[in-house]
Parts: C-alpha cells; structure tokens; sequence
C-alpha cells in the first residue's frame, strides 16, 4: 500500500521530481509526507497540498492510496 | 483534453474546458451560444478573455508555458460554477482556459456567462475569474530574453 | 449611422455606433480588435452583450421597437467614456447598439473593453452598461399579443 | 427668431406631436417652454428634459435657436 505524491511548476523544478511514491504509514500528515519525500527540506512560504485534487491543510491525515500534491502559488488566467 | 457538460441540480448549464492549442474566444462564444436551448430566455451575457501581453512587471515577454494539475483544474472549476449557479440566477456559463506555449497576444482564458438579467452575468463572469485566478491550480512560466522565470503569484482582482 | 471615431485626452480610444440593422456582437468585438494598435498592452477584455429576450414582467413578448435621440444619444454615449477612460487605465472600448424593429434573441446592445489589468475591463464595461441603461435617450415599445406598451423603466443593475 | 422642441417615445405618441417650434421670449424657462407648447398640461411625473442634447433641469432659461426635448424615463440596452 503506498501513497502517490506529485509536484508542480517551480517546485518540481527545483526538486527535480514531478512524481513518486511512498509506503503507506498510519497517522501520516501531509507535512509528513513532505518532509519524507524531500528529506527534511524545510517547508516553503506559501506552499499549497492537496489530497485526492482538493486542497488540504499540511495536518491533513492521508488514507492508503491518496494522491499528495505540492505546488507554489497558482498563477493562472 | 475535453471535459463533458456538467448539469448542476439548480438547473444552470456549464461547460469547462482546458485546451492545449489556441483558441478564439469570440468564435467560440458564438459557436457555444448557438447551442444554448433557453433561446429568448437570456438577456444578458459577460464574456471576460485574458490575453497574453508582451510585458509583465517591468520586462518583455517573448513567450510562456502554462502548466496545469489535470483533473484537480477540471474539478476545482466545477465547483466554482456550480457554488455560482447556486449564489446567482443563471442560465449558462463557459469556461475554456489554455495550457502549453503561448505567444503575446494569444487568448489565455475566456468565461462566458449568460443570465435573464445583467447583474447576474456581470457579477457571475467576474466571480469565476476571481476565483480561477486565486485558486485554480495553473502556473505561467515566461520567456525572457535572458532565460525564463515563473510568475510568482497573481496580482488581486478586487 | 455611424460615429467617428473619439481621441480624448488621456489616451484611451473609443468607438461608439448606433445599428439600424442587426448584427453579430461577437464578430463585431473580433473585426474591431483586429484593428487595435495595441497589441500585447491589453491583457482583459470584458464584453457585455444585451439580447432581446421572449418575456418581460410576466408577458410574452413577440418583438420591439427601439427609438433613441440621434445626436443625443451618441453626445451623452462619448461623454460617459471620457469620463471612464479618465477614471480608470483603459486602452480601448467599443459601444454599438440598435435602434428599430428587433424580434426575439436579436443583440440590443454591445460594451467591450479592453485594458492592461482585468479590474479596469471589468468595473468600466459594467460602468458604461450602466449609465447607458439609466441616461442615454433610446426607448423600447413592446409587442405584445393584446397590443404595444412602451417599457416604463430600467431595472437597477446594482 | 425661435427654439426648436422635441418630443420622444411615450409623450410623442401621447401628445400626438414630435416636433415643433415657439417664437422665443426672453427669460423662458424650459418649464414654461412646456406651459406653452402643451397648453398648460400639468408637468407628467419623471419628465427629462434636455437642452442642446445635454440633460438640464426645469429652471433652466432657454436661448434664441435652442433645441428643447421632452422625453420620458429612457428604457436602452
């Protein structure tokens, strides 16, 4: 059982990683999840996650086969 | 990359799409309104289209990429309009926003809202931009002469 | 009837013109932004188009007649821009509405706007609809089944 | 030496006349440009009236060669 987790624009630039995986823990946030995937990197200002294409708060627990994703600043239209 | 019509419970039509080539805004508006069913029954329609300027804080643009989180995008503008055809009265709206590499002047977004009355559209198109601006998970990257860079964030609409 | 073609003082253009005949609002916006200078300055256009709808108060309504003040009309039209393009950075904006017989789904009335940001397309192209509904001299006789009724009034659009 | 007076929509068709004109008076207000040409009908509830093509109120004193309109509320766009 894992956890998917993607990474987008500048972000996934900068880590040189658009997406991985990891084993599924219980009780994992999402601010977990990103200090596992980027080996402790500290979290950056304005960092937005979502779980499963809806915004989350980094407390937000994941599930078993969750979609965690990462993404600075939106900059569209 | 189309996205089927959606049919909220409170009766209001939409249509949201992400396109990976260029489009014309105006010609789809004409395209899309030919095929509205609620013929005479919309008096009012706001269409808002973003287009690609050739500066951007201080500095010439030559180009840009826009990148976007697929599906999420599709399901966050949906949300968007169904929570706007349950605030205002509405008839129908159209959302189609580009992905890929742009030239200046290249149409970025269009929204198109048609109502009975002006106050809805009016309020309703710019709403959906406010909210796709702020929310909707899209990043522009530029092209300038001396190397690229990504838009850090949008400027407030209100 | 056509109106030349404004300069005022703070840069913006305008165009203002009053149809006896009908035409196709989204077509118009694209042949006239074709002709725009400023490509790559404008980056929002907000575009609002008033359709003839089949009801009005309760009634059906089978088609209308539309009398304006010639002279007045397009005077009082211009001055609402100037004094748009003085309030808010506008590059370009364009007014046309009918005059005459129109039936069921016909175009009433076209505003578009083009600007830098989207907040000044937006608020003028609102802002023009608004002083047009509630001062510029045009009036609307409905055709109704039983006879003809000369509308009373606007609704606000605030 | 006289001004020209201009009825529109509604009143037009009320008082069956679109246009015509008084000898011109010194100090005439558009109110009694209105007395006159109407024989004294009583002034309708929101009447506008515009002088030379730009709104003026009812004490406003004409000029030899003016053009005074008459019209109801305005129902455009």
């Amino acid at each position: 059982m894992v956890i998917q987790i993607r990474f987008f624009a500048s972000l996934r630039e900068r880590l040189q990683l658009s997406d991985c995986s990891l084993p599924f823990e219980a009780s994992m946030t999402v601010e977990q999840v990103w200090s596992k995937v980027t080996n402790n990197e500290s979290l950056p200002a304005n960092l937005l996650c979502a779980v499963n294409m809806e915004y989350v708060s980094l407390q937000q627990v994941v599930k078993a086969g969750d979609e965690v994703a990462f993404f600075p600043p939106v900059t569209g239209g | 990359m189309k996205w089927p019509f959606f049919h909220p419970s409170r009766g209001a039509e939409m249509h949201i799409e992400i396109r990976s080539e260029a489009f014309e805004p105006y010609h789809e508006v004409q395209v899309y309104q030919e095929k509205i069913q609620a013929t005479g029954q919309y008096g009012a329609t706001a269409v808002f289209v973003g287009t690609m300027r050739d500066f951007n804080e201080g500095d010439d643009v030559k180009g840009m990429a826009l990148e976007h989180y697929p599906g999420m995008t599709e399901n966050y503008l949906k949300m968007v309009c169904e929570e706007a055809s349950g605030r205002w009265s509405i008839i129908d709206s159209l959302i189609i926003h580009r992905v890929g590499k742009l030239w200046p002047n290249d149409p970025i977004v269009l929204v198109a809202v048609w109502s009975a009355h002006r106050k809805d559209a009016f309020e309703v198109s710019r709403y959906l931009m406010e909210e796709l601006k702020s929310k909707a998970p899209f990043w522009k990257k530029e092209f300038l002469a001396d190397g690229d860079r990504w838009v850090q964030h949008n400027t407030p609409g209100y």
